[in-house]
């Protein structure tokens, strides 16, 4: 188990990352990545819920009986759910009302009960906290950067109402690259999900190949 | 009877489950290399989502709404559906073998399929009765089956096509599920509900 | 759909290549001096291999029996020349691997004696199996490439009581003319091999379809043809691949061959010209065939045309007489379409070689292929009504099953889609390819199944062993037992004795 | 807070409970895939998939526990056949199939000890004491237990041979 910090950081940012190379979490990806701003927050909260939950998962590890381990994950990961519900609820309410659905969706999400199984289940907690982090951020860089593309493309803007979603701070990320008429619509609806992705997942790869990495050409496909 | 059947086509088609709400895209994505694989898990999803959907209104209902818990929807229903897909299991193991050899293995795999926590929530923001809930339920999953088994031939084709090599495997399914999505946005003239 | 109709209008599948015959069709026949050396392969046929009966050193005379047909399927070997057995062992074999098989070498004394032959007078004299048991004597098999051994196909048609004997003298692949040229020259001896054959498996009436694009044969065979009314000459069109046993049959009698089933069954049975030249030759003159006419074509040879060879004569020799213009580019044993490519030139002609094609650089230039760009041309060309573009695509991927469930198995491999594909996919390659592979596991799976039919008789037999050994033991210790107790007995009588 | 504890806990209880009586009325012993499985291994007991013979193979594969690539004898064509049968999908490229093999002996070591001929599953290897064993092509499955066995090292497994009727066209090349 690579216990190494280095590699568990480089594994969830890029190597491993979980909507590129695992395909895991697939659901908020295409559904909160209408704008950059929607990817940004939905992985955040996603990476909270993962951090806490791995750490927990790891601590509680050798308590937890074989055959009742997954729904106990599930159980540990709907709390953490509810704790981040609540709590952007409460602090951010613009982004969790755009957001919605799919905040109590990151319990049925692959991704945490995925890492939670490979990883925090036979791990020391700190480790396991590091991989839930830096896979939960690996998963809202991912969606962030599908959401710009969306963005760009669908609404020719970068982080719009960033300021508003995330806090006056964010007020200087807001851009506009095309004028307001000249998005692509499509990019914005459903199919534009689709597209983008599957072309990222091709720039990964290329990005890959380029480094002279072996690239895995099936991917591996997970259900949950 | 005309707007039961409008919220119906509604959420099969023009609110399709996958293709417009983007739940239950794992198994979209997992599941759909073969047809008969397809269908299968189409059916049991079908069978779960209904029989949780149903599960979970009751829960709404006499169990959060009336002690005032709305926080423990979350915990709840991912509660309600692990037992319902778990007694799904054992009934038709025992009920029916064979379509039990049919379904089975992918039983265990819907649990973590977000169609089913997705559609139940959606029940809760709707305020339906239990019958508009269960039809509501039932559509929304046929929607699912649906697209699923169409998928999964158009894979079946695409299994067979000489894709560029970077693109072989996720990538051109992405695009060709892109496609597909846009396929079902010509629905969106049929109904708003 | 009329008669008239169903044989003249232009058939919907196959291609209709450039068809390259003349001028090769229309030079003389010529002799090819007897080689100095043959190589005679032991299986020119389908089925078992031949066993050599004679040995090394030996004096052969042309005709003698060299190698007698071994099992169910299989024919004889004769020698082509008279001369010395030089040696038994592997030669190449004219075929796309380039593997070896077994042959007997002959070295030529160049005498040209023939073995005494039993000529009989009047072979509709003898009964039917007597007519079927010398044909299967003198080794004749389908020239036309399949080689089947033709005296089985004799039985068969007697047995299923065929009416109509359909004599195939279509010849589509393009640049082969050794039919043609039979037709020509020995339009009697093919009309009387035709008559025997009809005798032998109790055809009524016999149907000789000629190609349109060969009126001097169709002639010939019309002025040969003309004392005998059953035998009937029928123009059909020229169109590739009409000389497909289900394609000729369709086009002369109307009736299809059902996909699992055999010609006849559907009441026909098909024959090659010249194989019924070769019949005649056997049941009349009583001579085995040793030797046949081969079309030597192509851009690469000066003085191309049709050879009459003994059989075993090596490819190059046969292209040294004909003479090279330039070294050929490909060497193709058979026609262009289905015929076998070769890797040099020094392999034996065997039975079947209707023809050798050296083509120069020019006509050997293969197109890069490209992808698949699903014009449906395939389609529309395949003779078997088959999917081609699909079942390239089930192979290329790994899935042998999904080919067979278009139909893998009914491909003919005439060529038709790969010639007609514009993206120069080498569909047929994939069939062949598939169609071995699916061989292949075949025998694996009755490999297994033999060896669990084994291991289980194994299983047995170590039991009845262990239970055999264990009786053994169990008997001996009763046996010990009562001697020791006999022993006892006796000691204590004659203890008591003593007392 | 009192109320939430108590309402999953009375759901857990509840829950928890009917899945349990359930799982007691409603249990059902299975599992007639084994026998199907075995069925479709070679049946030569050879051991080389690491467990004791076929059907203790078949048995961990209708559990999940062994891949369908477990038989080397079998090669692609058996990983195939046991993937559909299973409804699973592999990668079978990996598979090294490197085709049917052969045991030969090698005459001038064989000192005809007969340890070879016992170890055979199909009885394959013919020979009596102190003479020079042979194998019967036809009944060997090339599973390699006689190797082992062999004290002189005689015996060596070779590739079937490629003939005429063997050989196959290969795949064209892709484009």
């Amino acid at each position: 188990m690579p216990s190494n910090y280095k590699t568990i950081i480089k594994d969830g940012l890029w190597d491993n990352n979980g909507v590129f190379s695992m395909l895991l979490g697939m659901c908020p990806t295409m559904a909160m990545t209408t704008s950059a701003t929607n990817g940004f927050g939905m992985g955040l909260a996603t990476a909270a819920v993962m951090a806490a939950s791995s750490f927990l998962v790891a601590v509680f590890r050798k308590r937890i009986t074989q055959e009742v381990r997954i729904p106990v994950y599930i159980l540990i990961v709907a709390a953490m759910v509810t704790l981040v519900d609540l709590a952007m609820n409460a602090w951010m309410h613009e982004l969790y009302k755009v957001l919605g659905l799919f905040i109590p969706l990151i319990v049925s999400n692959c991704l945490p009960l995925a890492r939670l199984e490979a990883f925090a289940a036979r791990s020391e907690a700190l480790p396991s906290l590091a991989d839930g982090l830096f896979m939960g951020l690996g998963f809202t860089i991912a969606l962030t950067v599908i959401g710009g593309v969306r963005e760009i493309i669908g609404s020719g803007t970068l982080f719009a109402d960033a300021s508003l979603l995330l806090g006056p701070a964010f007020r200087s990320m807001e851009l506009r690259f095309l004028p307001a008429d000249m998005g692509v619509l499509m990019m914005v609806l459903p199919p534009g999900g689709f597209f983008v992705t599957g072309y990222l997942v091709v720039a990964k790869r290329l990005l890959d190949l380029k480094a002279g990495k072996e690239i895995q050409m099936t991917g591996a496909h997970s259900v949950g | 009877m005309k707007e039961t059947a409008l919220m119906m086509i509604g959420a099969a088609l023009v609110n399709n489950v996958i293709l417009a709400r983007f739940l239950g895209l794992c198994s979209f994505m997992g599941v759909t290399t073969r047809i008969d694989t397809a269908a299968g898990m189409g059916m049991a999803t079908t069978f779960v989502i209904t029989v949780s959907a149903m599960a979970d209104w009751a829960v709404q209902h006499y169990v959060l709404d009336a002690y005032g818990l709305g926080f423990l929807r979350t915990v709840t229903f991912i509660l309600v559906i692990a037992s319902a897909v778990q007694f799904t299991e054992m009934i038709i193991r025992k009920v029916s073998p064979t379509l039990f050899q049919m379904l089975g293995i992918y039983l265990p795999l819907i649990t973590t399929n977000c169609a089913v926590l997705g559609v139940a929530l959606l029940l809760v923001e709707g305020n339906m009765s239990l019958i508009g809930a269960t039809l509501f339920a039932f559509a929304s999953a046929a929607g699912y089956s649906l697209v699923m088994v169409i998928f999964a031939g158009l894979r079946e084709r695409l299994v067979l096509a000489q894709v560029p090599r970077l693109f072989a495997g996720p990538p051109i399914a992405f695009i060709v599920a892109g496609l597909l999505a846009m396929a079902f946005m010509g629905f969106s003239g049929i109904s708003t509900v | 759909m009329g008669y008239f109709e169903r044989i003249f209008k232009e058939p919907r599948w196959g291609v209709h290549p450039d068809d390259h015959k003349r001028p090769a069709a229309d030079a003389a026949l010529r002799l090819l001096p007897p080689p100095a050396r043959v190589y005679m392969p032991l299986s020119q046929h389908v089925g078992g291999a031949a066993r050599p009966i004679v040995l090394v050193g030996q004096q052969v005379h042309k005709g003698q029996l060299l190698a007698e047909a071994q099992g169910n399927i299989s024919a004889p070997i004769h020698a082509p020349v008279s001369g010395k057995v030089s040696s038994i062992g592997e030669v190449t074999a004219p075929h796309a691997s380039g593997l070896g098989f077994g042959a007997i070498v002959i070295d030529s004394d160049f005498a040209d004696r023939w073995i005494d032959t039993d000529p009989v007078a009047d072979p509709f004299s003898l009964s039917p199996e007597e007519i079927t048991r010398r044909t299967a004597a003198a080794g004749v098999v389908g020239l036309g490439g399949a080689t089947f051994p033709s005296a089985l196909k004799f039985s068969l048609g007697k047995r299923l009581a065929v009416g109509t004997l359909i004599v195939n003298g279509g010849e589509c692949e393009p640049y082969l003319s050794s039919d043609d040229r039979i037709m020509r020259d020995s339009a009697d001896q093919v009309v009387d091999g035709v008559r025997i054959v009809m005798h032998a498996i109790g055809a009524r009436v016999a149907l000789v379809g000629i190609e349109d694009n060969k009126p001097e044969a169709i002639a010939a065979m019309r002025k040969a043809a003309a004392a005998y009314p059953e035998v009937r000459i029928r123009p059909v069109p020229s169109r590739y691949p009409m000389g497909s046993d289900k394609q000729l049959i369709q086009a002369l009698t109307g009736k299809e061959v059902p996909a699992d089933a055999r010609a006849a069954e559907v009441g026909v049975l098909v024959h090659n010209v010249s194989t019924c030249a070769a019949v005649h030759q056997a049941v009349r003159l009583g001579r085995p065939l040793v030797e046949r006419i081969v079309t030597v074509n192509g851009g690469a040879v000066a003085r191309p045309g049709n050879i009459f060879v003994p059989l075993g004569t090596q490819v190059d020799e046969l292209l040294a007489f004909c003479g090279l213009n330039e070294a050929p580019s490909r060497l193709i044993l058979g026609g262009p379409m289905m015929g076998t490519l070769l890797a040099h030139g020094r392999v034996p002609l065997v039975k079947g070689v209707s023809g050798i094609i050296a083509f120069d650089a020019r006509e050997a230039a293969v197109p890069r292929a490209g992808p698949c760009v699903r014009c449906g041309s395939c389609t529309k060309a395949c003779p078997m009504g088959l999917l081609p573009l699909e079942m390239a695509a089930h192979i290329r991927s790994g899935d042998l099953a999904g080919a067979v469930d278009f139909s893998l198995t009914d491909c003919i491999a005439c060529g038709c889609c790969a010639y007609v594909c514009p993206s120069h996919i080498p569909l047929v390659q994939y069939f062949s390819h598939a169609k071995g592979e699916l061989a292949a596991r075949e025998r694996t799976r009755l490999r297994s199944e033999a060896a669990k039919r084994l291991a289980e008789a194994r299983l047995i037999r170590l039991e009845r062993e262990s239970r055999e050994k264990a009786e053994a033991a169990a008997r001996r210790q009763a046996e010990r037992k009562a001697a020791k107790a006999l022993a006892a007995a006796s000691a204590s009588q004659a203890q008591a004795v003593v007392t | 807070m009192l109320s939430a504890v108590g309402t999953l806990t009375t759901m857990g209880l509840v829950l928890g409970g009917l899945l349990g009586t359930a799982a007691r009325y409603l249990a059902v012993e299975e599992n007639p895939i084994e026998a199907e499985l075995q069925s479709l291994l070679p049946g030569s007991q050879c051991g080389q998939c690491g467990y004791v013979g076929c059907a203790q193979a078949a048995a961990a594969l209708a559990r999940g526990e062994a891949l369908v690539t477990l038989c080397p004898p079998g090669g692609k064509a058996i990983a195939e056949a046991l993937a559909a049968k299973l409804g699973i999908k592999v990668d079978l490229s990996a598979v090294a199939d490197d085709g049917p093999r052969l045991a030969v002996v090698a005459e001038e070591i064989c000192t005809g000890c007969c340890r070879c001929s016992k170890v055979c599953s199909t009885d394959a290897i013919v020979g009596a004491a102190k003479q020079i064993h042979n194998v019967i092509r036809e009944a060997c499955t090339g599973c390699g237990a006689c190797i082992e066995r062999c004290p002189t090292e005689a015996m060596s497994l070779v590739p079937l041979p490629v003939t005429l009727q063997h050989w196959i066209w290969p795949m064209p090349a892709n484009v």
